[in-house]
């Protein structure tokens, strides 16, 4: 199915077709234009970042992406097809998980049934069988239960499973927050700003963390980052914003070098 | 001791009705005990319990007397009362509903141990409207009444008897409801005001008489052609509106004002030995002497049970035949210090519920106080009779209740 | 290094100070610091090491987060400030910016600043001056004063809090992490107004940072945190220098600045206390 | 004009007067929710507590005689003098600032930056604990409220509108009364909250405690503040309200009346108050008219809920409330 | 050092996810049981059960109902006395109907016409959040009281309006009206309220469950990671008025006995119940039970106490008993400001680490 032939990258990770295209998005708020006709695409396999000056419009693109936000211009394709407009959880189940620029986490629940409610999608029993706590669901449970503990290895949170998450820092919110959106084993996986708050070596932990989801489970990531380290090193394109519009797309190398992207975000060219 | 509790409201919505009634039926205990010595020798106590006219504290409050064997219970409440009708006749104590409760319960064949002499809702209608037909010589035919009530069950109990009235005597009835507690009433006044019945019968409780007499008084209705129920007749309901409240009418189901001997024996042995169970400014009010009339009656009845079975210290079995045999007469009443207070009655098996006569009181707002206006009114029994044997014939069946009296 | 403006008198003391939370959580064991008058003091620490309760329980704000200074004393130019509002402390002086934004979400950017306003007595023009002022540091805001802060993009609103900071014309400001969401060019030009405002206004800073890269390169002197206990101080370029600092919070390794690509195993933390 | 329009049209003016009472009650609700996010379930229990001291104070009540009495066991009732009704006022309005600088105190102070849940059950607990306190301060039998309102049907109006439609229209007096109270209430209420400073620090209380900590505003001082203001906004209802009713226990539960106006009008919204007062007082009392008598009538206590909803349904933050921020 | 979890390893992951995952809890739950189930029953006198443990159980039906759409799902809603109506008058219909039915079937019957009638009632919920959402729910309340009162039927065209409880059986056993005996009532609602519990707790720890809390804490991001808001607020409010009806069902036939709606189930109760689990604890199962016991209990205490034990006057009494509830409340919110059950939390908390202090 795929629209373009992929390709393998320097490092030896495939990148196959287009997962996602937006196209001629247009978005409004009363006067205020969060976007402005953009147009881009994620393939899969790749890690995408989204980067620009604060207000660009990078969150409400994600936004758009997850359903929460609808554009009153343009489309959205997803694997080809064009995506009707539909509710933000019909969105999740097509296999599109994220995590949120301001924490949002279920502060009244544990760090474990955090991560659980990304499993909610996995888990079919009905009423009755959870009621009665019998077959179906107590053995979904226990399925899931073991996914979700997988992730929670993964991420290096296992002291935690059962503090309540508002007592937590904030960093390791934001790991407990990239666990509730990997336990959903998405397709396309949209992190808004992951690493804001840490620091360097917490950032490098995150950074691997992003690195081995995209490597072992081949999970397409588009990514929301200020930190130019983060960006440069780990995505495979980056789009430019800014105003809400677009002002860049290309490899690092490429946006690095844009003059534009220079002036309006950089700053400094960075090496 | 002979225990006689009283299940008080001195808080809550209510509280404002609660108290007088209660003062006055704990004082005329006391007088009992002080200038009497007791009944028979025996001191009545008088276990207070509150129920902020809630049915759960209700049921609280009757367990929690239950230990001490009392004689008989006065909840002052309608919806406490049917908690303890099926209770309390398992239990074999006699239930005293004085103007209230289950109207039907007059039928003793069917409520061994409920009593609401002297007189029901269904009295209470039926007196207003004989009142009226006297006012009118004898003819009501197209004259508009118009019901106010209470939306509740409470307010609701005369308006089956009103219509069957209606129809006999031809006058037409419009029925009002208002919601509880019945502060709001703008509309239903407006809708009086526009319908102009000759006469308002209130089926009120609480706040809302006060609303509704003020409400009167504000498009001026003639407050002569206002009557309210036994429950809509109290010094509280007319004098938040002072001036305007003139002239308004209400059934009387005893006598008012303190001109009976019977306070001179209260303010002597209760109020001034400092016995009193309020502040002693209630004597003689309407609910006051309601909550003494109770306890009279009571009192004869213990007096009954005595007589009947020659102990003294009587048991709650005892005390329902004794209010089963209560027999009050016109001289009973004047040696008690009550002449004419309350209508002379017998109960007896069938009835437990009296002639349900009544008299019609009039706010005179100047002197501040209720005048008696007529003498006894009686009611159209046999229509009443009527509708007390559908409807306890029907609980009956329902709950497999044997007959008595046979 | 100090410049040779400032004194080395301390404005703010703490002294061995422990926090409890909820009653049970120990979360500060025992952390002093002293602030020089006129510096910028950078508090730095990873993830729950206690910086932000650091903050709060110097400007009195734990108590609504349920927690309590138990030990140790905090004296603010010389005199113990524990037992003040956050109100007088601010009309003290000290105000803080809160992590996290802590926007007045239904006022708008402009209401949001004036806020900060609150507790100055100098007269409307001199605060609309401010205004001006906060409004060319941040030309973003002046475009979207009139919109609810709520609906504002996150670096907006991390602005606006820190403009509304600067509004109340404070002797002393204690940052909780400045940079946190904000575009990289912001980064330098907020530490730049930090600069800006020590050196002109003779404004003192506290503040803690993730971003220990920009963080030591403005602040005079740093101090390290680690679960709750100061592991390391000194002035800013001696922990710049510091080796440990060096690899784990500056990310660099011996040849310069390490790709994130190329943390290839997650290395054993060293801690240097716990 | 035929009747029926006549009708409806008086019905209406009864219905916006009804609504302007309802609109008092609403007003000292979103005092405190304004400046606090506090939803204050004792607003009725205060109106009923400003009202009995109101006629304590008036009658010359020994406050606490009861308890008084009952522990030592004398006879104290009144003090055997009354007071002016202005002076009675004051008296009045200065235990309401002295119970909102209690209420600061001893409970807001402590729940700071607690979620709006729990301010609002303390202030349950405040309720219960006002209204015991009212009943063994001042009784709980009935009283009589009077700071002489006119009251009754307006002569005026009626032989006017008679001229007019040869129809009388009826209007309480002590309604236009209230109606000209709450205009000026509300006049000057948005104007405080709209263009004072003080109006501004409340609105930022309202949406982060913390946060307006952390500017140097001072919750109590807010609190204090707005606790007082709307202690004078019970006063005014319970004087409204008692004078039509007398003062006991029920007229605490006005708050009820006041609850669907709140909703409809905006919990933050002053002149929302208002509007949401009359919209609910018209449609309560149209529907009482038209419908009612259908039906079997007393269907404004739900049919005012029912009101309030539909207009929800279409503006989920209510007519004038501020928009419901929804974002990730 | 006796309380604590060291040492009591869980090797499954249901086993973890049980509801005494401390044993010491669990012993005191099992020695509880026991002594509801073996000892109670034999002491049992009529006012125990109709004044303290009848009302007890049935109330914490209500308020596990309540705790389910309020606490967990995050619905504030002020429909518990309507709803509770709809319970009683549904399980009275059903009775004098179908005198042959097994009362069990009446209790659960109502339960599940309340359940209709809360997702009706339920629906404004997707548009209208927060504290005003309660009008829908107050509708609701006043609505349904309403409608009981005026519409004859309800009430099988009594004179008085008022319902009456037949009397009716189960294995024999009486369990309504007069002659019901008070161990009878006090085992069919204990029997019931652990149904509804051992439900209610199977319902919140498994996937329904973190729906319903996910919304609670923060709907948008729920719905952004999968939740679908519809099915969540309807179940809870579905599920919450199941049990709300239940309690409504027990409570007119086992209880009262008889009952007018106005009275039995008006706002009053809404707010009962709802104060109930406020106090008790949000989102708590045992906060439930807490704030049940605490409301119901401690104004009989109060009472006994004070009147009982001090000799009061009743109405000083009953005014002391306002303040000192009152109070109290407050005094525990500034102990604790998420409910007895966090409160008991903490002490729990304190005592594992007992004796050190932290
Ligand atoms: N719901 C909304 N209503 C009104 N304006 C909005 C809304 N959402 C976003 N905006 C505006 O749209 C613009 C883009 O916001 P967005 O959150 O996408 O920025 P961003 O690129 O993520 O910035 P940052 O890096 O600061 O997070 C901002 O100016 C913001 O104020
Ligand atoms: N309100 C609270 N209740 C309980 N524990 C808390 C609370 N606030 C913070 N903590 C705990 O205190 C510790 C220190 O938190 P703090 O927020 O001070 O860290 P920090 O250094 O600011 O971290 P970050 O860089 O992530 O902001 C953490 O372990 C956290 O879990
Ligand atoms: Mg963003
Ligand atoms: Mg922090």
């Amino acid at each position: 199915m795929s629209l373009l032939e992929g390709h393998i990258t320097a490092d030896g990770r495939k990148i196959g077709g287009v997962l996602m295209e937006m196209k001629n998005i247009t978005l409004r708020f009363g006067g205020v234009v969060a976007i402005k006709d953009i147009s881009f695409d994620i393939r899969e396999g790749e890690i995408r970042a989204i980067i620009g000056p604060n207000g660009a419009g990078k969150s409400s693109m994600l936004n758009v992406i997850s359903g929460f936000y609808h554009p009153q211009e343009g489309e959205v394709l997803f694997r080809g097809a064009k995506r009707a407009p539909m509710k933000p959880y019909e969105v999740a189940r097509q296999g599109i998980a994220r995590t949120f620029q301001n924490i949002a986490l279920f502060e009244g629940m544990t760090v474990l049934d955090n991560i659980m409610t990304g499993r909610l999608n996995h888990m079919k029993a009905g009423m009755l069988s959870q009621a009665m706590w019998w077959g179906r669901a107590a053995r979904e449970e226990a399925e899931n239960r073991e996914k979700v503990e997988k992730v929670i290895d993964f991420l290096e949170i296992q002291h935690i499973r059962k503090t309540p998450v508002g007592r937590l820092p904030y960093g390791l919110k934001k790991r407990v927050e990239l666990a509730r959106a990997l336990a959903a084993e998405p397709m396309l996986l949209l992190l808004d700003e992951p690493m804001a708050g840490m620091n360097v070596e917490e950032k490098e932990d995150m950074c691997r963390f992003i690195l081995d989801v995209n490597d072992e489970f081949g999970t397409t990531i588009a990514l929301i980052e200020h930190d130019m380290g983060v960006v440069m090193d780990l995505s495979d394109r980056v789009v430019v914003m800014d105003y809400g519009k677009k002002i860049g797309d290309g490899t690092p190398d490429e946006v690095r070098n844009n003059e534009a992207v220079i002036n309006a975000y950089l700053g400094v060219a960075h090496d | 001791d002979l225990v006689i509790p009283s299940l008080s409201y001195r808080t809550g919505p209510f509280a404002a009705g609660g108290i007088p009634f209660a003062d006055g039926y704990a004082d005329y205990m006391t007088l009992i005990n002080e200038r009497d010595g007791g009944v028979g020798g025996i001191r009545i106590r008088v276990p207070e319990c509150e129920t902020a006219y809630n049915t759960e504290r209700g049921v609280e409050c009757y367990e929690a007397l239950r230990g001490e064997n009392p004689l008989v219970h006065q909840p002052l409440s309608t919806g406490i009362t049917y908690q303890l009708i099926p209770r309390m006749t398992q239990d074999d104590v006699p239930l005293h509903t004085m103007g209230y409760g289950r109207t039907s319960a007059v039928n003793g064949r069917v409520f061994s141990h409920v009593f609401n002499y002297p007189a029901n809702y269904w009295d209470g209608a039926s007196v207003i409207i004989n009142y009226l037909l006297e006012e009118n010589g004898g003819d009501l035919s197209g004259k508009k009444i118009a019901l106010i009530y209470h939306n509740s069950a409470y307010g609701r109990e005369p308006i089956r008897t009103l219509e069957e009235l209606a129809a006999k005597h031809g006058y037409a009835l419009t029925t009002i409801a208002v919601d509880s507690p019945g502060q709001e009433q703008a509309s239903q006044w407006l809708q009086i005001r526009r319908e102009r019945p000759d006469y308002v019968v209130m089926w009120g409780w609480g706040v809302m008489n006060q609303v509704a007499i003020q409400e009167a008084a504000n498009i001026r209705f003639p407050m002569e052609n206002f009557i309210g129920v036994w429950w809509s007749g109290s010094e509280q309901d007319v004098i938040p509106a002072g001036q305007a409240a003139h002239g308004y009418k209400s059934l009387a189901m005893h006598g008012t004002g303190r001109d009976y001997p019977i306070y001179d024996d209260i303010q002597t042995y209760v109020v001034d030995r400092g016995l009193a169970a309020g502040a002693g400014d209630g004597v003689g009010t309407v609910l006051y002497s309601r909550g003494m009339y109770a306890a009279m009656l009571a009192v004869e009845a213990v007096k009954k049970a005595q007589e009947i079975h020659g102990v003294a210290q009587i048991t709650p079995a005892m005390m329902r035949d004794g209010m089963e045999a209560l027999e009050i007469t016109e001289e009973l009443m004047a040696d008690l210090g009550l002449p004419n207070f309350g209508p002379a009655f017998t109960v007896t098996c069938e009835n437990h519920g009296g002639t349900g006569e009544a008299m019609i009181q009039q706010w005179d707002a100047e002197a501040r106080q209720w005048n008696l206006i007529t003498d006894w009114i009686a009611p159209d029994r046999d229509l009443i009779m009527q509708l007390v044997e559908e409807d306890s014939m029907a609980y009956a069946t329902e709950n497999n209740i044997e007959l008595r009296c046979n | 290094m100090l410049d040779a403006g400032q004194t080395r008198t301390p404005l703010l003391e703490v002294n061995n100070i422990e926090v409890i939370y909820n009653h049970v959580i120990l979360v500060l064991k025992g952390v002093s610091l002293s602030v020089p008058k006129g510096a910028i003091t950078a508090l730095l620490g990873g993830n729950g090491a206690g910086k932000t309760t650091t903050l709060k329980a110097i400007s009195n704000l734990l108590h609504s987060e349920r927690g309590e200074v138990t030990k140790g004393s905090i004296l603010y130019q010389g005199e113990r400030v524990q037992d003040l509002g956050p109100a007088e402390l601010v009309k003290k002086g000290v105000i803080q910016v809160m992590e996290g934004r802590h926007c007045f979400e239904h006022l708008t950017v402009e209401e949001n600043l004036l806020t900060g306003a609150f507790t100055r007595r100098d007269g409307k023009a001199a605060v609309q001056r401010d205004l001006e002022m906060v409004y060319d540091y941040f030309p973003r805001l002046r475009e979207r004063r009139k919109s609810q802060a709520g609906y504002t993009s996150g670096g907006e609103q991390q602005m606006t809090a820190i403009g509304r900071a600067l509004m109340s014309r404070p002797e002393m400001i204690l940052l909780d992490e400045p940079s946190m969401g904000l575009a990289p060019q912001l980064v330098e030009q907020i530490f730049e107004i930090v600069r800006a405002v020590n050196e002109q206004e003779g404004v003192t800073f506290l503040l803690a940072e993730q971003n220990t890269n920009v963080a030591l390169r403005y602040a005079h002197t740093g101090y390290i945190l680690e679960s709750g206990r100061v592991v390391m101080e000194g002035s800013a370029q001696d922990l710049r220098e510091n080796p440990d600092v060096k690899e784990f919070y500056l990310g660099m390794a011996e040849e310069g600045r390490r790709s994130f690509r190329d943390v290839r195993s997650y290395r054993r933390r060293k801690r240097w206390l716990s | 004009m035929p009747d029926q329009v006549l009708f409806a049209i008086e019905v209406m003016l009864n219905g916006l007067m009804a609504g302007v009472m309802y609109a008092l009650v609403a007003l000292g609700f979103v005092l405190i929710f304004k400046a606090s996010g506090i939803f204050n379930f004792a607003q009725g229990v205060m109106a009923l507590f400003a009202a009995l001291t109101l006629v304590g104070f008036q009658s010359g009540q020994i406050p606490f005689a009861h308890l008084i009495n009952a522990i030592f066991g004398t006879r104290l009732h009144h003090f055997g003098f009354t007071m002016p009704t202005v002076l009675a006022i004051l008296g009045t309005m200065a235990v309401m600032v002295l119970f909102a600088f209690l209420v600061e105190r001893l409970v807001l102070k402590h729940l700071v930056n607690q979620p709006a849940i729990i301010l609002f059950m303390a202030t349950i607990g405040l309720a219960w604990f006002l209204e015991g306190l009212g009943d063994i301060m001042w009784g709980a039998e009935i009283k009589r409220l009077d700071v002489g309102l006119p009251m009754g049907m307006s002569g005026l109006i009626d032989e006017v509108t008679y001229n007019w439609f040869g129809y009388g229209f009826y209007i309480d007096r002590l309604d236009i009364v209230a109606a000209m109270v709450a205009a000026v209430l509300v006049v000057a209420l948005t104007l405080f909250s709209q263009y004072t400073k003080q109006g501004r620090a409340l609105r930022a209380v309202a949406d982060d405690h913390q946060a307006a900590l952390s500017v140097g505003i001072s919750l109590r001082a807010i609190w204090v503040l707005v606790w007082s203001i709307s202690g004078f906004v019970a006063l005014v209802a319970g004087i409204m309200w008692g004078a039509k009713s007398g003062v006991q226990f029920s007229l605490s539960l006005i708050a009820l009346k006041a609850l669907p106006v709140l909703m409809l009008g905006g919990f933050t919204s002053i002149p929302g108050a208002i509007v949401g007062g009359l919209i609910i007082g018209v449609g309560e009392k149209l529907f009482e008219f038209t419908v009612g008598p259908m039906i079997g009538g007393a269907t404004e206590n739900w049919f005012a809920y029912m009101l309030a909803l539909v207009f929800l349904v279409f503006r989920p933050q209510g007519l004038f409330g501020e928009k419901i921020i929804e974002r990730v | 050092m006796i309380y604590r979890e060291a040492g009591d390893f869980k090797t499954s992951y249901l086993a973890d996810s049980q509801t005494f995952p401390i044993r010491f809890d669990r012993y005191g739950y099992y020695l509880l049981l026991a002594v509801a189930f073996g000892v109670v029953p034999f002491f049992i006198n009529d006012y125990w059960a109709n004044a303290v443990l009848v009302p007890f159980l049935i109330y914490a039906i209500a308020a596990i109902g309540l705790n389910i759409l309020t606490g967990y799902c995050g619905q504030v809603s002020l429909g518990t006395g309507g709803f509770m109506a709809v319970g009683a008058y549904s399980c009275f219909k059903l009775m004098t109907s179908f005198p042959d039915l097994n009362l069990l079937f009446c209790v659960l019957l109502g339960g599940i016409i309340t359940a209709a009638v809360g997702v009706l009632f339920g629906l404004p919920s997707l548009r209208i959040k927060g504290f005003y959402l309660a009008v829908a729910t107050l509708a609701a309340q006043f609505f349904l009281v309403w409608l009981f009162n005026k519409v004859p039927w309800f009430y099988n065209y009594s004179a008085s309006g008022q319902i009456n409880a037949p009397t009716r059986s189960l294995f024999g056993i009486i369990l309504t009206g007069p002659r019901t005996e008070a161990w009878a009532k006090y085992l069919f609602c204990l029997i019931i309220l652990l149904a509804v519990a051992w439900v209610a707790r199977n319902l919140t720890r498994g996937a329904i469950g973190r729906s319903w809390m996910a919304i609670r804490d923060m709907d948008i991001a729920a719905e952004i990671i999968g939740v679908n808001p519809l099915k969540a607020k309807l179940t809870a409010f579905a599920v919450s008025s199941f049990f709300i009806g239940i309690a409504g069902a027990l409570f007119f036939a086992v209880y009262l006995g008889a009952a007018e709606v106005g009275e039995a189930f008006g706002i009053d109760k809404s707010f009962l119940v709802l104060f109930m689990i406020i106090i008790g604890g949000l989102g708590s199962m045992f906060g439930s039970f807490a704030g049940a016991a605490f409301l119901v209990l401690l104004p009989v205490f109060l009472k006994n106490l004070l009147v009982g034990g001090l000799g009061w006057p009743t109405d000083l009494a009953a005014h002391f008993e306002i303040i000192i509830v009152g109070a109290l409340i407050i005094l525990f919110l500034i102990l604790e400001p998420h409910g007895l059950a966090q409160l008991w939390r903490v002490i729990k908390e304190k005592l594992r680490l007992w004796p050190f202090p932290h």
